[in-house]
Parts: structure tokens; C-alpha cells; sequence
């Protein structure tokens, strides 16, 4: 599944617009301005971009803490999600949730997650949604390499199999948990050779690659829908940033971290749509003002929105 | 109206609502092919392998899935064997099921039933025997619903399974093989409405699930003794029936509470926090509490049956208001 | 004496017991390299990886080993980054951890220490801000610590470890940068004794935690208000100080309860029972209980806020008692 | 490490003083004589009888529902054994456990288990005491098929791999979790694969044939006393009752059944003993003889001894 020039440009667009999401995002929490906890997604664009490339808008997918990237590849709205982000009355979830808990049913968007690994079931629990319906809809669930870990990866991913659900697991290694690098926390080299214990494909991509992640999530996107069962595709990457807003990540190996940043996802897109004459420089650098533009719209959107009224502590805890 | 046993009455209800609405799916360990307490038996008999589906044993995952496919647009009703195997399941439930319709703002709806075994009584002896339903009520965003009869039963199962939030089932072992009858056809009762299953004037005993059977036998008992006890079945405990608590209180002014959970921070404690607060006015004696003491649930059947509250320790109670 | 923060003073008497009994570890996600909220990182530049040791995230792993160690002869001291990831380890603490001395006949031992950070307040939301004590208190078998300044964390940490039961230790993340006089050197605290932060004659507020110091604020507004209350620190919830409560009630006849857990089915409703009941007659008005409301955490400072507990709703619960 | 003559005569030893003990059970239950379940370990007692052979009374083990066997194996005293699932004051927990939880923490047993997988974290923390207080002992976990899609399964195995300790996991693969076949319940043939997202060997044997399993067990003790941390032993086996007495077991097909009866472990270790000229009819009849009157001893022991008084109710709930 070869990826034509237009895909490519839109997943360019698509990587641009979460790294200047973030950027902001990260200001504005050094300014003082976002409370709680910021995990951002900086380094790892290439996954989110080349994963939803291959879906539908009628796809499912379930996000983790780390989950901004993945609600604007799937079409979220950068005004609701900072504003969001910034606890007012007009976010996704009217400023009850913050960044670890967006979500966006309407965009097939189960919601981002604040305890690690406990996407997977829920995005299990979708596949079956998907495959009881009818229809050919796939669900797409993300984790990072701590996750895989967890006792949830293991059931989840045991259910998917045996029930032969359309579902699509992407693993986002970017090497560590926390402060825990992946090669200590599991003695496998990949979190992809798990997958022989639940009888389904897992493979190995380059996940600052986002053609190559494409490819791989297209290739297990149609095997889910054909009804060929589940697939785990992990994406070895970086997160630029610490752990979180605050983390300065000593606990890596500067060497290790520049190398990273000189295989930047973005970088890495824009040298292929020259090389292929896909697009020039001046091509990109309009798509970055352009999504600047927008950013800012959405910060100051968000800023002057209101905070949610002190009745809405109340409401919503019950649906009736 | 046909007398049915309890289970029989769920599995009524369920095949009625799986009927009505094909969303709805039963799913757990065993649930077709050999349910230990046989309630989904019928269901799967009726409705076959997709809509009824065993799974591996994978509570956390029976749990964590059934939050997804509700969220995404199916009605799971989730069997977990025995209600002791709550704490495997409590993440998915409690910081999952619980909380996506608060934390994303309205926006997403998880309609899911789980239903769970709960109680001693059978030898089954310390993880097999518990009633944890205060865990479930300390847990907002989750209804909490303990039936004690066969009608109650059927009538709460199809108010759950048409819910559109988590709501927690709770079905005593003990009750599974008790009769009584059944409204026939469809038969929905309302969620958060206790039933007064005895009248009385004297003193008002509060309880659920199979302590209602045992308070019945010790209104019998008091019935002897010259006192008139009112017993009241919450039947549902979040949403909780405050006002016909209260209302039984302004008549008897004496309260006694009665469960099968262990003592602390049961939630007879709840109970009878409120009315200490609300209901205080109303008060003519001191509240008590008869409940399981705090001990995990002992496999000898002497020492299972001394832990167990009977209809003899509840009287004694609530003679002890004098 | 010195001045020290609550974590500090965490910190001090884990590093005095592990120089004392070199059985006990510490265990946890990122405990070594990159504590959560710091405190383990004195104890892992003091004794280092086989001490100190970091996990994978893999909390039902860290508690279930940890049952297995302790029944095997260590003394683990576990850390759960935050509580409201009980749900995942409950089936490990209250089904195992809890139950296997009763269950065995009192044969097994399984002394180990649950660390855990409570509370909201930095807009981490509805699940990263939770105070989950009442599902621990429901569990014989375990104990309930909840300290609320320096100097009892260091005797009651000290206390927990050498306790021969699982203890669950609760801290609340705001009050980690709060500061105190500590003893110095060794230092321990018997369990299950309540402490009064404040003497006064007219009032009795009961509470625990970080609530404590919005306890003592509200006592402050009060005394200019005219009323002096006594604000009593539970410290530990399980064993309760029972005879505290009643004894405190027994001078001021007005009972205050004050935790920042949701309020159903809360550990405020134990107190209010266990008062009903055994302290009936002492009460001159009815108990109020002063708790977050019954919804998630919500993430909005504004909203945050306005859910937990402050000085000025304590008092006016205090008043509302006229 | 091949088995000796009086190695191969203890394990026989101890495989009929299982079945035997499981007969007599069996016997009482159906009598109405024993309260709650009873979950009989016939027909899997090469497991407990070939593991067991291989560990020393220091070394450590956890055990599960079907506990029985390794109880005995272990070197339980049948008679305290029996008054504990009669719910006997001298039973070895006084009564209070009954079937599913019987303990000896002085031979090295760290209880039967109801809570199905939950043995598996606790035998990895009984490996890491083994670990931390130097010494060569060894810790062994017992689990069945159904076990091991369990969440506590994959973390716990993932722990001890990373910590390289001294665990030896014997997954009893019965081919059934209560009604539920092992080839439904997971895709991979062998519980053992799943062996390799550890990344430590996972090797299967005929649990049948106790020399193959104190074999290959005794090669996994051996690896991990020596630091090399920890393997899969999976022995394939069969029960012969349902899952609990009560159980028809229905759901198994006969002709299966019939076929694995007919590989009884007692009577294939018989037939060794036999064709190696190391014990002939009458020395194997002797054994069952000596044994049946030693279960017998036992009975009216557990059935002599007093009920639990009442105030046991309320004591050994916190340790003093
Ligand atoms: C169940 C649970 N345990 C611990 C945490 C604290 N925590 C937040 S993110 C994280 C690391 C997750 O690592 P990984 O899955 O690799 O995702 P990444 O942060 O690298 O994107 C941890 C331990 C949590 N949120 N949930
Ligand atoms: C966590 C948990 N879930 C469900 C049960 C009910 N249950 C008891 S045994 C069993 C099957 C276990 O299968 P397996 O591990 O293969 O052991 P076997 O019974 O075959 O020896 C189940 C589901 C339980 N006791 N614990
Ligand atoms: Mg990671
Ligand atoms: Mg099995």
C-alpha cells in the first residue's frame, strides 16, 4: 500500500499541527496557565499521523495519557482541546477532564486514559462493537512500551484473538516508561514478539517513519476489516520531552536523545517530499503558518472561554 | 403470574430485554457452556454463542472490554463469578465505567450491567463469600442493586440492563433457589425505590438482598414478642431510597440495620450516617447495626453459620432498643 | 527536634528501619531512579538497586509479589504511585494480603506496608486525585494509616513497618511539602491511637489526612465565631480509637465529621454509625458530615475547588449544629 | 538427570497416596460429609510427584484451587489435611481455610489458592525472598491453562524474568478451565509459548509420566539455583472428575477421556517400575495397602476431631 503524494502532504500537515499543538501547549504550562499533568507527544508524531491515515472516520480508536496527537490525527478540534487542556466550560469535556481524559465520540474517539494500559480492553471492547455490528469498522487501540506490562495488555489481547476482533494494536515504543528504559523493564528486544503468545502478527516499524508506519497499520487495518483478526504494530520512537512538563529525562543518554532529535519525524517527511519533489520548502513553510495561525486562533479561542460554573460539579454523573 | 425461583426470574428478565434490544449481549467466564449457577443457561440456549459468550478467565478483561463495547454503542451485561473477584475488575469499573460520563463532560455513555455473586452460606469459605457492595457505593457514577425476591429480581434486571450507566448486580447465592411469584411478560421496575416488605409500627429494619429474608423471619420472631417491626427493602443501594427510610423512621422512631457484609464501613454505615444526620430528630433510641463481624469469611460451617446474621441476632437487637 | 517535611520525615524512618532490619525493601514504579513525589530517592542513594527496586508498571505484580515475599519472610514496603490505582491491586491486598492469616489458621505472617498518594488539589484528575480509605477499611485484615503531619508520618511509617499486618499508609500529595518539628533518631507511634490537634469544649470534629489541617483552619474561624472545637486526628482508621471519639463527645456533645473522600459510604459514615450507636446519648444534635460531594474529581481548578473540603464549609457545618 | 530406582518407587509412592487421599474425598463429599468445593487433583499427580522430587523441604511453593496434590507432595500430613477440608479444629488452618486454602508454611507451602492466577504473583515474591536472602532455594508456582490468561500471569512472569530469579513455573495444562477448552481459550498451542515474551525457555512435557516431568523440572530447579533465573515447565494432563465434584464434565468428549485413562500416570509409573524389574506387582500392591490404611488412619482422625469453637470466629484476624 504505496502512499501517494497527497497522503503524504496530509500526514505532513497532520505532524505539524500536534508538534505546534504541543509547542503551545508547553508554553503555556511554563507560563503557569494549565494545571495537572502535561505528557507531550512531541517525537512521536509520525505513529499518530500514519496510523490515522489509514482509517476511516467511522473507526474507533482508544488513546492513553499521552493522547494529543492521537485526538488531532483523528480529527479533533485544536480549540476544544485546548480549551480542554485549560479547564474551561467550552472543551471536549467541558473542562471536567483536562489532557489525560479528551475524548471525542463523534471522531470515533474513545477517550484519552489516565491509568496506563487501561486503553487496551477498552479498545478490545470496541473491536467487538465493531465486529457485532456488521459492517467492516475497525478499532485501533494505542499503549506505550510500560504498558505492555500490564496484566489489561494481556487479557485484552489474549480476547481479541480468540474472538478474531478487527482490532489493531499499536505499540508506541519510545523506549521508556517513566524513567525505566524498555530494554530493563521486559527482557524481549520488541514488545512485537508478544504477540506470538496470542497467535497474531506483531511487527517492527520505524515509528518516526510515517510512510513506513502507514504501511504497516494499512497492511493490519485491511486484515482487521477482511476479518482476518487482530495485529500489533509497534512503532519504535522518542519522546523529545520528558515524562512530563517538569521531567528533564536525566535518566537518558544525551548522545542517545540527539541522535533521536536528528531523526526528528518531521524532519524525516519533509527530506522525502523534497526528495520526491512532492513539495518544495517554501510548500511546507506555508503549511507551518498556516497551522501557527490556527494554533494561536485556538489559544486565544481557549483563554477567553469561560471556566465551567461551579453547578457543573454536579451534573453529569449519572446519564439519564 | 407464575412462581419462578430467583435465577430463573434473571434469566427471565435478561432473555426479555435480549429480545426487545438486539445491543444486548451477556458475557463471562462459562456463561454459555456451563454457568456455575446456571441463570444464563437459558439465555445461551435461546440466543446462541454470539449473544451470549464465554470467555477466558479474564475478569479484567470481561470488565475493561464490556466498558468499551458500551462505549461504543452495545448494552454488555458482564457475569463476575463471585463477588469477591471485585477487586480484579475494580479499575475498569470504578476509575473506567464509573467516571467516562463525568470526566468527559456528558459526552459518552456506558451502559453496562455487571452481575456478580455474592455471600456465604455454602462452605465456600473466604474468596468465594463476600458481599462488597459498600466498594460499589463508595464509587460515583455506579448504581448499586441487591434484590431479595424472585420479582424484584426479574423487575430490577431489565431496569439495569435499560440503564444507560454502570449498575452493579449483586445476587446472593443463598437466593438463587428461592421461589415465589413472578409478574409474567415484560415487568421493569424502577431503579432507587425501596419496598416495605412488611408493615409494622414498632421499629424499622433496614436490609437487602438475603438479610430481608432473615429480617422477615425475625419480625416473626418480634411478632411474638409483642413488637410490631416494619421491615424495608432498599432493594436498590445507590440511588438509595433516603425518603422511605425516613418516612418508615417518623412512624417507628427505632432503627435497626441489618446486612451480611462485614461491620466497618459497611453500608449500613451509610444508612445510618444519614439518618443520624437527617433523621436524628426522628430518633427515639440508639441505631443499631447487625452485619457480619470483621473477620473474612470462615470455610468451617459452625464458624461460617455464627457469621452469618440471623433472624435470632436481629431480634436480640432490636429488643436491646428496649 | 528538627524541622522536616512530611516527605522527609517519610523518607527518615523508612531509612531508620531498613538500617534496623535489613528484611525490609522498598518496591515500586520508579522508586529508584525517579520517585513520583521524591521520597524513596534518600532511601535508594542510601542502600541502593537490591533495596530500592524499580518495576515495571505492573501494580497487581508489585502487590502480588509483595504478598509472596512478606508470607516468605521480608518485609516489603510497596508503593502504589497513586491510590486511585487500588482498584487494580485489590484483589492482591484484600483477598490475599488480608485474609491469608485468618484463612490459614494463623499460621502465615505477611508484614508489608502499601504506600500510597491520595488526594487532589493539582488538577490531576478523576484518576489521579482520589482518597479511597473506605474501600481498606472494609477489609479485616488490613490497617488504615492517614497521617497529616511530619512528625506522625515518621512514628507511624516506623510503626507500619514493624507491624506483623498488611498496612495500608496513605499520603495525601499537598501535604508533602508541608513542614514540622520531627523527633530525631528512632521514633515510633503505636497504631490505632487518635490525637488531639486542638482541644476545645463545644464541638468535636473528627477527621484525618490533609483534612486535618482544614480542620484546624476551621477551628481558628470558629474560635473568633465563639466556638471552641476540638479538632481530633483519627491517624489511624483501622484499628479505630474509638474510645477517642466518644471520650472527646463525652465534653463537647456535638459531632463534626470531615474527609475529603467522596461522602457516600465514606469512612465519615462508620464514624457517624459507630457514635449512633455506642455514643447515642452524648449527642446533643445531629452528626454532620462535611466530604467531597458524590462525583469524580473533576480536573477544572475552579470545579476542583469547590469539591474538596475547605475551612469555610467546615464551619458552617460547625454552626449549622447551633 | 536421570531418575533412580528408589526416586521412581517414591514418586509411585506419593502418586497413589494423592489418588487415594482424592478417592477418600470424593467418598466424604458425595456422603454430604464436606462443605464448599472440592476440586480433585486424580489424574495429574505425575505433576506434583516429579516437581516435587526435585526440591528440597527449604525450597518453596504456591499452590492453586487443585492444591491436594502438591500439598501432599510437599510433604503434607494427610491427616491434618483431611480435618482441614472436614473443617476441623486440628486442621492445619484450624479450619478456617477449608479445601482451596490449605497452608504449611513450615514445609515450605504458601497456600492453596481460590482466586485462580493469584498463586503466581505470590510464588514470584516467594522467589525473590529466595533471591534476597542469598542461599539456593527456590521458589515454584503451579497454575493451570486457564491461569495463564490472567493478568497476574503476565506481570508476575515478566517481574521474575527481569529480576532473574529463582522461579520455576509449572503451568498443570488440563486441557480445560472449568467448561472452557485450552485450544478456545488461546490461539497458541502450547501455554509454553508464551514463554518467549519473557524471554526465558518454556518447555512442555507428558504430565503424565512423572520421570519426564522431575526431568525436565529438575533441569529448571537446576538453572535456577545457579542464578539463571526462571523457566516454563508445561506438563499436559488430565483430571479425571469434572472440574469440582458435582461436575459430569459433559463437555469433554468421552473418546478423549477414555484415551487419557487409559494413560492413568499410576499406571504408566507402574509399568516402568515394572519393565525396569525395580518393583514387581505385590511391592506395588504393598504400597497401596500401606497407604490406604494411612488414609484410613486419617479419616477417623479428622472425623474424631472437634468442630472449631466459636470464639475462633474472631481470632487470628490481625497478627499480634
Ligand atoms: C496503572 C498506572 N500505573 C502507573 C501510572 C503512572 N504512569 C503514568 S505514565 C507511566 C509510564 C507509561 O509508560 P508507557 O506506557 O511506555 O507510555 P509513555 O509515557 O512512554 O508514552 C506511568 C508509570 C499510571 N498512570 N497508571
Ligand atoms: C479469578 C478467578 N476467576 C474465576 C474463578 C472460578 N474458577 C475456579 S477454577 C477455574 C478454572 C481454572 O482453570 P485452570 O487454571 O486451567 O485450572 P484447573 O481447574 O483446570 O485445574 C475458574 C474459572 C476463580 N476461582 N478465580
Ligand atoms: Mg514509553
Ligand atoms: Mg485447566
Amino acid at each position: 500500500m504505496a502512499v501517494e503524494r497527497d497522503q503524504l502532504l496530509d500526514m505532513y500537515r497532520c505532524m505539524v499541527k500536534i508538534r505546534e499543538f504541543e509547542n503551545r501547549a508547553h508554553d503555556l504550562f511554563l507560563a503557569g496557565g494549565l494545571p495537572g499533568f502535561l505528557h507531550l507527544y512531541s517525537g512521536q508524531e509520525a505513529v499518530a499521523a500514519g496510523v490515522m491515515a489509514t482509517l476511516r472516520p467511522d473507526d474507533l480508536i482508544a488513546s492513553t495519557h499521552r493522547g494529543h496527537g492521537h485526538v488531532i490525527a483523528k480529527g479533533g478540534d485544536v480549540r476544544l482541546m485546548l480549551a480542554e487542556i485549560l479547564g474551561r466550560a467550552t472543551g471536549y469535556c467541558k473542562g471536567k477532564g483536562g489532557s489525560m481524559h479528551i475524548a471525542a465520540i463523534e471522531l470515533g474517539i474513545l477517550g484519552a486514559n489516565g491509568v496506563v494500559g487501561a486503553s487496551i480492553p477498552i479498545g478490545v471492547g470496541a473491536a467487538l462493537a465493531c465486529q457485532y455490528k456488521d459492517g467492516d469498522r475497525v478499532s485501533v487501540t494505542f499503549f506505550g512500551d510500560g504498558a505492555s506490562n500490564r496484566g489489561t495488555f494481556h487479557e485484552a489481547l489474549n480476547l481479541a484473538s480468540i474472538w478474531d476482533l478487527p482490532a489493531v494494536f499499536i505499540c508506541e515504543n519510545n523506549l521508556y516508561g517513566v524513567g525505566f528504559c524498555q530494554r530493563d523493564h521486559m527482557r524481549p528486544c520488541d514488545v512485537a514478539e508478544r504477540a506470538a503468545g496470542y497467535g497474531f502478527p506483531g511487527i517492527v516499524v520505524d515509528g518516526n517513519d510515517a510512510e513506513a508506519v502507514y504501511e504497516a497499520t494499512a497492511t493490519a487495518v485491511a486484515r482487521a476489516r477482511a476479518g482476518g483478526g487482530p495485529t500489533m504494530v509497534e512503532c519504535k520512537t522518542w519522546r523529545h520531552h520528558g515524562h512530563f512538563v517538569g521531567d528533564q529525562a536525566l535518566y537518558r543518554d544525551p548522545a542517545e536523545h540527539a541522535e533521536w532529535l536528528a531523526r526528528d519525524p518531521l524532519l524525516l517527511c519533509a527530506k522525502v517530499l523534497a526528495s520526491r519533489g512532492w513539495a518544495d520548502e517554501g510548500a511546507l513553510l506555508a503549511i507551518q503558518d498556516e497551522i501557527r495561525a490556527e494554533i494561536e486562533e485556538a489559544v486565544a479561542f481557549a483563554l477567553a472561554s469561560p471556566q465551567p460554573a461551579l453547578s457543573d460539579l454536579l451534573t453529569d454523573v449519572y446519564s439519564d | 403470574m407464575a412462581v419462578r425461583n430467583f435465577g430463573q426470574a434473571i434469566a427471565d428478565g435478561l432473555i426479555l430485554e435480549m429480545e426487545r434490544d438486539p445491543d444486548v449481549y451477556i458475557v463471562g467466564e462459562d456463561v454459555a457452556t456451563f454457568p456455575a449457577f446456571g441463570v444464563t443457561r437459558a439465555c445461551y440456549e435461546r440466543f446462541g454463542a454470539t449473544r451470549v459468550r464465554d470467555t477466558p478467565v479474564s475478569e479484567t478483561a470481561i470488565m475493561g472490554h464490556a466498558v468499551g463495547a458500551a462505549a461504543a454503542g452495545l448494552r454488555p451485561v458482564a457475569e463476575i463469578m463471585f463477588m469477591d473477584f471485585l477487586g480484579i475488575i475494580l479499575d475498569e469499573l470504578a476509575n473506567q465505567a464509573a467516571k467516562m460520563h463525568y470526566m468527559f463532560g456528558g459526552t459518552m455513555k456506558v451502559p453496562l450491567v455487571v452481575r456478580t455473586v455474592s455471600g456465604a452460606g455454602i462452605g465456600a469459605a473466604a474468596q468465594h463469600s463476600q458481599s462488597l457492595e459498600a466498594w460499589v457505593t463508595h464509587t460515583p457514577g455506579l448504581k448499586m442493586i441487591a434484590p431479595s425476591t424472585p420479582a424484584d429480581a426479574k423487575g430490577l434486571i431489565a431496569a439495569a440492563v435499560r440503564d444507560d450507566n454502570p449498575v452493579v448486580f449483586m445476587e446472593h447465592k443463598l437466593l438463587y433457589a428461592t421461589e415465589g411469584e413472578v409478574p409474567d411478560g415484560e415487568y421493569v421496575l424502577p431503579i432507587g425505590k425501596a419496598d416495605i416488605k412488611r408493615a409494622g409500627s414498632d421499629v424499622t429494619i433496614v436490609s437487602w438482598s438475603s438479610m430481608v429474608q432473615k429480617s422477615l423471619a425475625a419480625a416473626d420472631l418480634l411478632a411474638a414478642d409483642g413488637v410490631a417491626a416494619e421491615v424495608l427493602d432498599l432493594r436498590t443501594l445507590v440511588p438509595l431510597d433516603k425518603d422511605a427510610i425516613l418516612e418508615s423512621l417518623g412512624r417507628t422512631h427505632r432503627l435497626v440495620i441489618v446486612h451480611e457484609a462485614v461491620k466497618t464501613s459497611g453500608f449500613g454505615a451509610e444508612v445510618a450516617a444519614i439518618v443520624a444526620d437527617e433523621g436524628f430528630d426522628l430518633l427515639d433510641a440508639p441505631i443499631k447495626r447487625v452485619t457480619a463481624p470483621d473477620t473474612p469469611v470462615p470455610f468451617s460451617p459452625v464458624l461460617e453459620a455464627a457469621f452469618v446474621p440471623d433472624a435470632a441476632k436481629i431480634r436480640a437487637a432490636v429488643l436491646s432498643l428496649g
